[in-house]
């Protein structure tokens, strides 16, 4: 068990990590006693993104494969949560709704994945293929406003977007301020150790691997298509949870959080907190978020010039992403200091190259 | 016993005093007006004039005084056209600014996000776009143009004028959808025929195919209700072609300014009907632009949004005046009362108690060879009658919906 | 019954020339340096304006559409030099940063420019044949992609230059060895592309409303393109447009914009999963 | 009995014919090597066998059953294992991590554990474990490579250019490593220019010629017959390998 919490293919082991990890925990849980609740609502806001940037994470840092339309299954978890809360009745239903919502993305995954991998497309393909997918959901859901797009009482709506299904709930009472963060939070913990624990296992071997190379990944005996699509499936499914959870935030969601801008921001946070490693994605794409809605907030004017020019500094200064750039230099110093498990450093940095896919 | 008395009495003057304080200090915090404008993305273009008339009302009603004694103070955030970006928004400015009205919001879409959000709190909104219509919600106050104002009076004319037959280029999306429902109907009662109809999607630019289209159907005119830069290039391409049909439109000229963007005669033989326009030639609204333009000289056009936006916080002023309070249930027991009235550059507006929105004073303009702008008829005021017949009673219930002719209330 | 096939033939043209201009210098910049240009769209941009501004001060429109695609090559080459140059072997970096690119380009735009300027009107011309009249320009615009097609046949297939860029193409490190000076033909190379975006622009900036963001309109079009028809420009991009613009124009005809538009995105999905290197794979193989 | 079976195999890329209706059989327990001049085919047939390639015509067999149209990963699963002529590692992995992917197909917990420590003496790479594979020596990825082969315990071992890039030191290790695991029961086929190492390990050749079987049989019957000398050991002795 332990084990699979600090192995290869993740960054930061042993117990100063650990610890870290503990003190960040433990600071996010009691951070409701003192913010203001309009923070807290803001700070559950930034972690519903967090799951659709830790799955093309996995699939694009470690799976090789770099996905442009993640915001497809976004989409179609975020629309079935809210036509299944419309048609199932509120209450406690909105947690299955949540959850067949999430499978509603994975198979789409599958089908989309299989369609993909087995076709044998990859490279920038793969990206075209899939924002071509998202494209279309787009295209569309915006043509949906007439009368007649419903399912059962639940209207599709076009661009203007579906509405008027209930939050998250258990029973009569709503999820939502600090409960919602403290989901938040839970969900977050749970899938980041998950995920932890998949790639540190045989599997996540196995994914490096195919993304090195694939041949060999095959000669060693590893179906490679199914470890691609497996990835493909979980990191999609993680895109189908945010989706779900952004409708059952805003109650509301519409084609423009399937379209084209919307596709491209998970690969801006993933590309600049560094796609090769799960914490570097985790801290990283919430500071962005947060910089960015500050940013908005005060300079707006400047936002979109400033992200440019984020993104331009990123490829051009720190090509694995900023936050494990700082977080490579960090360890290099600790294990430096402490004489050096040359393994470990030699490790790492092997991940930290950059790598092409 | 006589010091408890003094005591009591010096308590007593302490207790008043601060009450004194507490309140005068009120009386100076200024009011906040959150405001949410697209001005950078794809519709900056038309959401800089929003945000450049309610700068303008704020610094003028600032200057006379505030509201009820109070300086306003504006924070504008830009949600660049991203819905999501709406709701994150819309909840700081509601819940940590604390706001005490909300105004903005450009497309539909960006609407509909933020009403659900609005609708849990007790903060008034206003919107101040023309839009489809149908919105029958207590917290939103809408002060621009809909269909009623619009379509029932241009189509009449222009089917009267041109002919029976008319084709429909709509962007496809719950505005173009709604209006072409619109004109359906109205052509229906007119007794006139649809010889086409055709949505496009947001984002195309290239319109051969839909020239062709239009030429094959044989239309008397058409109705052009194509939104958004790109598809404004139907327009350039169809002079191109020399299709020269007469167009109508809700929304061409007095909202995206197309005359003054596009070489003439692109524009040539549009018709619109607007409660504003920057041609428009009174006193009123001549000393309007002249203010407009003396703090904003780079401003190419003041759109119909920006004239509302700018009409807006005057209502909202004449809102908290009469009813001496910024409460929402306050606000609306004076819209209530049919006399929620302003004197705007166009004329009076007056909010309609039960759908809570404005009635408008409505002209039919066109636009020349050389794209002037004409006004062909005055319509006088309009009231916003529709949601009143199908139902839609505010004072009575809230329906928090929105509706189309082809989804009614229920009638209970 | 001739008015009807000339209609056909102009609506085919139509999409054809735009597919082709739009997506020519990505391809070129795509095909020879395997550079994913995100900022293409932004070029286009730049050719539209710079046509724009040389008309107002009194140019004639076809000197200024020259003079704007050239604007653009010249600011692609510095492009080059200054960003492009370090991600010849990391495409998605390129990806990137060019991305990043053309936010600071859109958005400064709309702060120094303002949000729109005044369009400068389609040349006149038209004619009719049966119930149809036609723009003369939309035909004009046809040939240009031809003879842009023609053009990038003969630089590349005729000249020393070609020869040159074509070794390069395959194989850098030979074509080093050779001594080609492959620094330079990247950076000639990315200006040919850019060079073709801003004659893009040039070309469609009369007939469309100029916004910073028009760029988007043409980005998805040409992007489709270039996938489906590989990393060969003439073997791949040529017949993709033909191959798409036959797709476009039909379900346009039938069954409206928005279904031409989904079904374009669907052909595209299902070729590539039948030809996962795009068109010119097989185009290639066989003129081998 | 032959553990790998090849009947009337074609492959044409195009108008190339690259292996031409060959037979090949290797039988339970040999050192077989498989020689002839560059561009002879030995590569392609040995993708063909491992499933890289399917064949344009024709059928192989493995432990008597039709593979011909199973995923190369199902045929190492029945028991193949190559080493790719150029060398084929996790380049970006640490050599450590190369060795456990293999591993673990057949290992797993404390006996993985033991069974990677003994790999990585026996290839000499136990200094290098935390290394990159991309930053070992040529000589030293071939021997991961090899490595990583035999940690999936094959019945069938396929080796393409084992020795290429080796010192003759080197060579004769790793002939004497092939000759071990065959003494331990393991089937080896091989590709191999390096006449030295033929003749240390083979105990039957086949050459290929222009994508033909050409001869075979044991390497002394080879090595008289004046057409192969011909064809193709006249040019390794111009290359100055072989005898």
């Amino acid at each position: 068990m332990l084990k699979l919490l600090d192995g290869a293919q993740t960054l930061g082991k042993g117990w100063t990590f650990w610890s870290c990890f503990l003190i960040v925990l433990a600071a996010a849980l009691i951070y409701p006693a003192f913010a203001d609740s309009y923070d807290v609502g803001n700070f559950s806001y930034f972690l519903i993104w967090i799951f659709m940037a830790l799955g093309l994470c996995l699939m694009w840092g470690y799976g090789g494969m770099l996905s442009f339309g993640q915001t497809f299954f976004f989409g179609i978890s975020g629309y079935g949560y809210g036509v299944l809360a419309i048609n199932m009745g509120g209450g406690s239903t909105t947690i299955a709704a949540l959850a067949l919502a999430v499978v509603m993305a994975m198979i789409a995954a599958g089908i989309l994945g299989y369609f993909m991998i087995w076709g044998g497309i990859n490279g920038i393909f793969f990206g075209i293929v899939t924002l071509s997918a998202t494209l279309v959901l787009a295209f569309f859901l915006g043509q949906t406003a007439g009368p007649e797009w419903h399912i059962g009482p639940a209207r599709l709506n076009g661009f203007n977007g579906m509405k008027g299904m209930d939050p998250l709930a258990v029973g009569d009472t709503y999820i939502e301020g600090s409960a919602l963060y403290y989901v938040m939070v839970a969900l977050i913990v749970v899938v980041y150790i998950g995920l932890r624990m998949l790639l540190n296992s045989r599997i996540g071997n196995v994914i490096v691997a195919v993304r090195e190379n694939p041949q060999r990944a095959e000669m060693l005996g590893y179906d490679v298509r199914k470890y691609q699509l497996l990835t493909f499936v979980i990191g999609s499914a993680l895109a189908g949870l945010s989706g779900a959870l952004y409708t059952s935030w805003g109650q509301f969601i519409t084609p423009s959080s399937i379209g084209l801008p919307a596709a491209a921001m998970p690969i801006v946070w993933v590309a600049f907190s560094g796609r090769s490693d799960l914490t570097a994605t985790l801290v990283g794409s919430f500071l962005l978020l947060f910089a960015f809605q500050t940013i908005t907030v005060y300079s707006q004017q400047m936002a979109l010039i400033l992200m440019g020019g984020l993104l331009l500094a990123t490829v051009m200064l720190a090509p694995q992403g900023f936050v494990l750039g700082i977080g490579k230099l960090v360890v290099d110093r600790w294990t430096g200091h402490r004489r050096g498990d040359t393994n470990a450093v030699m490790a790492d940095t092997a991940r930290l190259q950059s790598d092409e896919t | 016993m006589k010091s408890a008395y003094w005591l009591s009495t010096a308590l007593l003057g302490v207790m008043l005093g601060t009450a004194a304080m507490v309140s005068t200090s009120r009386a100076a915090e200024p009011l906040k007006i959150g405001l949410l404008e697209d001005v950078s993305g794809d519709l900056a273009l038309m959401g800089m004039p929003k945000l450049h008339g309610s700068e303008l009302a704020v610094e003028e009603i600032n200057k006379s005084g505030g509201i009820l004694g109070r300086q306003i103070e504006l924070i504008h955030l830009d949600p660049q056209g991203d819905n999501a970006r709406y709701q994150e928004f819309a909840r700081r400015l509601l819940s940590r600014d604390k706001v005490d009205v909300l105004i903005g919001g450009i497309t539909s879409a960006s609407r509909e996000a933020i009403r659900p959000i609005i609708d849990r709190t007790t903060t008034p909104y206003f919107y101040t776009n023309q839009y489809e219509g149908g919105v029958c919600d207590a917290s939103m106050i809408s002060m621009g143009a809909i269909p009623e104002q619009q379509f029932s009076t241009l189509i009449p004319w222009m089917v009267e004028k041109f002919g029976k037959k008319v084709y429909v280029i709509a962007a496809d999306y719950n505005f173009g959808q709604i209006s072409a429902e619109w004109n359906r109907k109205i052509m229906k009662d007119l007794g006139g025929e649809v010889v086409g109809e055709e949505f496009i999607p947001l984002g195309i630019s290239q319109f051969a195919q839909t020239i062709q289209n239009i030429q094959k159907a044989k239309p008397d005119w058409l109705l052009t209700i194509n939104v958004g830069a790109a598809q404004d290039s139907f327009f350039e391409q169809a002079a191109a072609a020399n299709l020269n049909l007469p167009m109508g439109s809700s929304i061409k000229v007095m909202l995206g300014f197309e005359h003054k963007r596009f070489k003439p005669p692109a524009l040539n033989n549009m018709h619109a009907t607007a409660n504003w326009f920057e041609e428009i030639d009174t006193p009123e609204a001549n000393d309007f632009k002249k203010r407009w333009h003396a703090k904003f000289p780079d401003e190419t056009y003041i759109n119909d949004m920006g004239y509302n936006a700018y009409n807006a916080l005057y209502m909202y002023k004449a809102l908290v005046e009469k009813a001496k309070s910024t409460k929402l249930e306050d606000l609306r027991k004076v819209i209530a009362t049919g006399q929620a009235c302003i004197d705007a550059p166009e004329g009076q507006v007056c909010i309609d108690p039960k759908s809570q929105h404005t009635s408008h004073r409505m002209r039919l303009i066109s636009v020349g060879p050389q794209h002037q702008v004409t006004v062909e008829k005055d319509y006088g005021t309009i009231q916003p009658y529709w949601l009143g017949e199908i139902g839609c009673d505010l004072t009575k219930k809230n329906d928090k919906d929105q509706y189309t002719p082809s989804h009614l209330p229920n009638k209970s | 019954m001739s008015a009807e096939l000339f209609s056909l033939f102009y609506q085919f043209a139509d999409v054809f020339a735009f597919l082709i201009l739009s997506a020519a210098g990505l391809a070129i910049v795509f095909g020879m340096m395997g550079v994913i240009n995100m900022a293409h769209g932004e070029f286009i941009m730049c050719g539209a304006y710079v046509t724009v501004g040389l008309v107002r001060i009194g140019l004639p429109l076809a000197v200024a559409q020259g003079l704007a695609a050239v604007t653009a090559g010249l600011v692609g080459v510095v492009v080059e030099f200054l960003i492009v140059r370090r991600f010849y072997k990391r495409p998605l970096d390129s990806l990137l940063a060019t991305w990043g690119l053309s936010l600071i380009v859109t958005q400064s735009m709309l702060l120094i420019v303002g949000s729109s300027i005044t369009g400068i009107g389609t040349p006149e011309g038209s004619f009719a044949i049966g119930p149809y009249t036609f723009s003369t320009y939309r035909l004009v615009l046809f040939a240009c992609a031809v003879a842009v097609l023609v053009g990038l046949y003969i630089v590349f297939m005729k000249t020393r230059f070609g020869v040159l860029a074509r070794a390069t193409m395959q194989n850098a490190e030979m074509a080093r060895a050779l001594g080609a000076r492959t620094g330079r033909i990247y950076a000639i190379s990315f200006g040919i592309g850019a060079g073709l975006a801003g004659l893009c622009g040039a070309l469609y900036a009369p007939t469309m409303t100029l916004i910073p963001t028009m760029g988007a309109t043409f980005v998805v079009e040409s992007f489709v393109t270039v996938v489906v028809g590989g990393a060969n420009v003439l073997l791949g991009t040529a017949p993709a447009a033909v191959f798409l613009a036959m797709i476009r124009m039909a379900l346009n005809a039938s069954y409206g914009q928005i279904i031409g538009q989904i079904g374009m995105l669907f052909a595209v999905i299902l070729i590539i999963r039948v030809l996962p290197e795009g068109l010119s794979s097989v185009l290639v193989r066989r003129g081998r | 009995m032959a553990l790998v079976e090849v009947k009337g195999v074609t492959k044409s890329f195009g108008g190339l014919t690259a292996v031409s209706d060959v037979d090949l059989a290797v039988s339970v327990g040999e050192v077989h090597c498989l020689i002839g001049p560059n561009g002879a085919g030995k590569s392609t047939l040995f993708k063909l066998i491992v499933g890289l390639y399917p064949p344009t015509k024709g059928t192989i067999f493995f432990d008597s059953l039709d593979i011909t149209r199973e995923r190369p990963s199902a045929r190492v699963q029945r028991g193949m294992s190559i080493k790719m002529q150029a060398p084929s590692v996790f380049k970006e992995l640490p050599v450590r991590q190369n060795i456990q992917v293999a591993l673990q197909q057949r290992f797993s917990g404390a006996e993985r554990d033991a069974e990677e420590e003994r790999l990585l003496t026996l290839l000499n790479l136990a200094s290098e474990s935390g290394k990159l594979a991309g930053a070992l020596s040529h000589g030293q990825q071939q021997w991961l490579e090899i490595g990583m082969a035999l940690a999936l315990q094959p019945r069938l071992l396929l080796l393409d250019e084992p020795t290429a890039g080796m010192s003759p030191e080197e060579t004769f290790q790793t002939g004497e490593l092939v000759k071990s695991f065959n003494a331990e029961g393991m089937t080896v086929l091989a590709v191999e220019h390096d006449m030295a190492f033929v003749r240390q390990v083979a105990q039957r050749v086949t050459v290929l010629h222009l994508g033909k079987t050409f001869a075979r049989g044991s390497l002394e019957s080879i090595l008289e017959d004046e057409k192969v000398a011909e064809i193709y050991l006249g040019r390794t002795q111009a290359h100055g390998h072989g005898h």
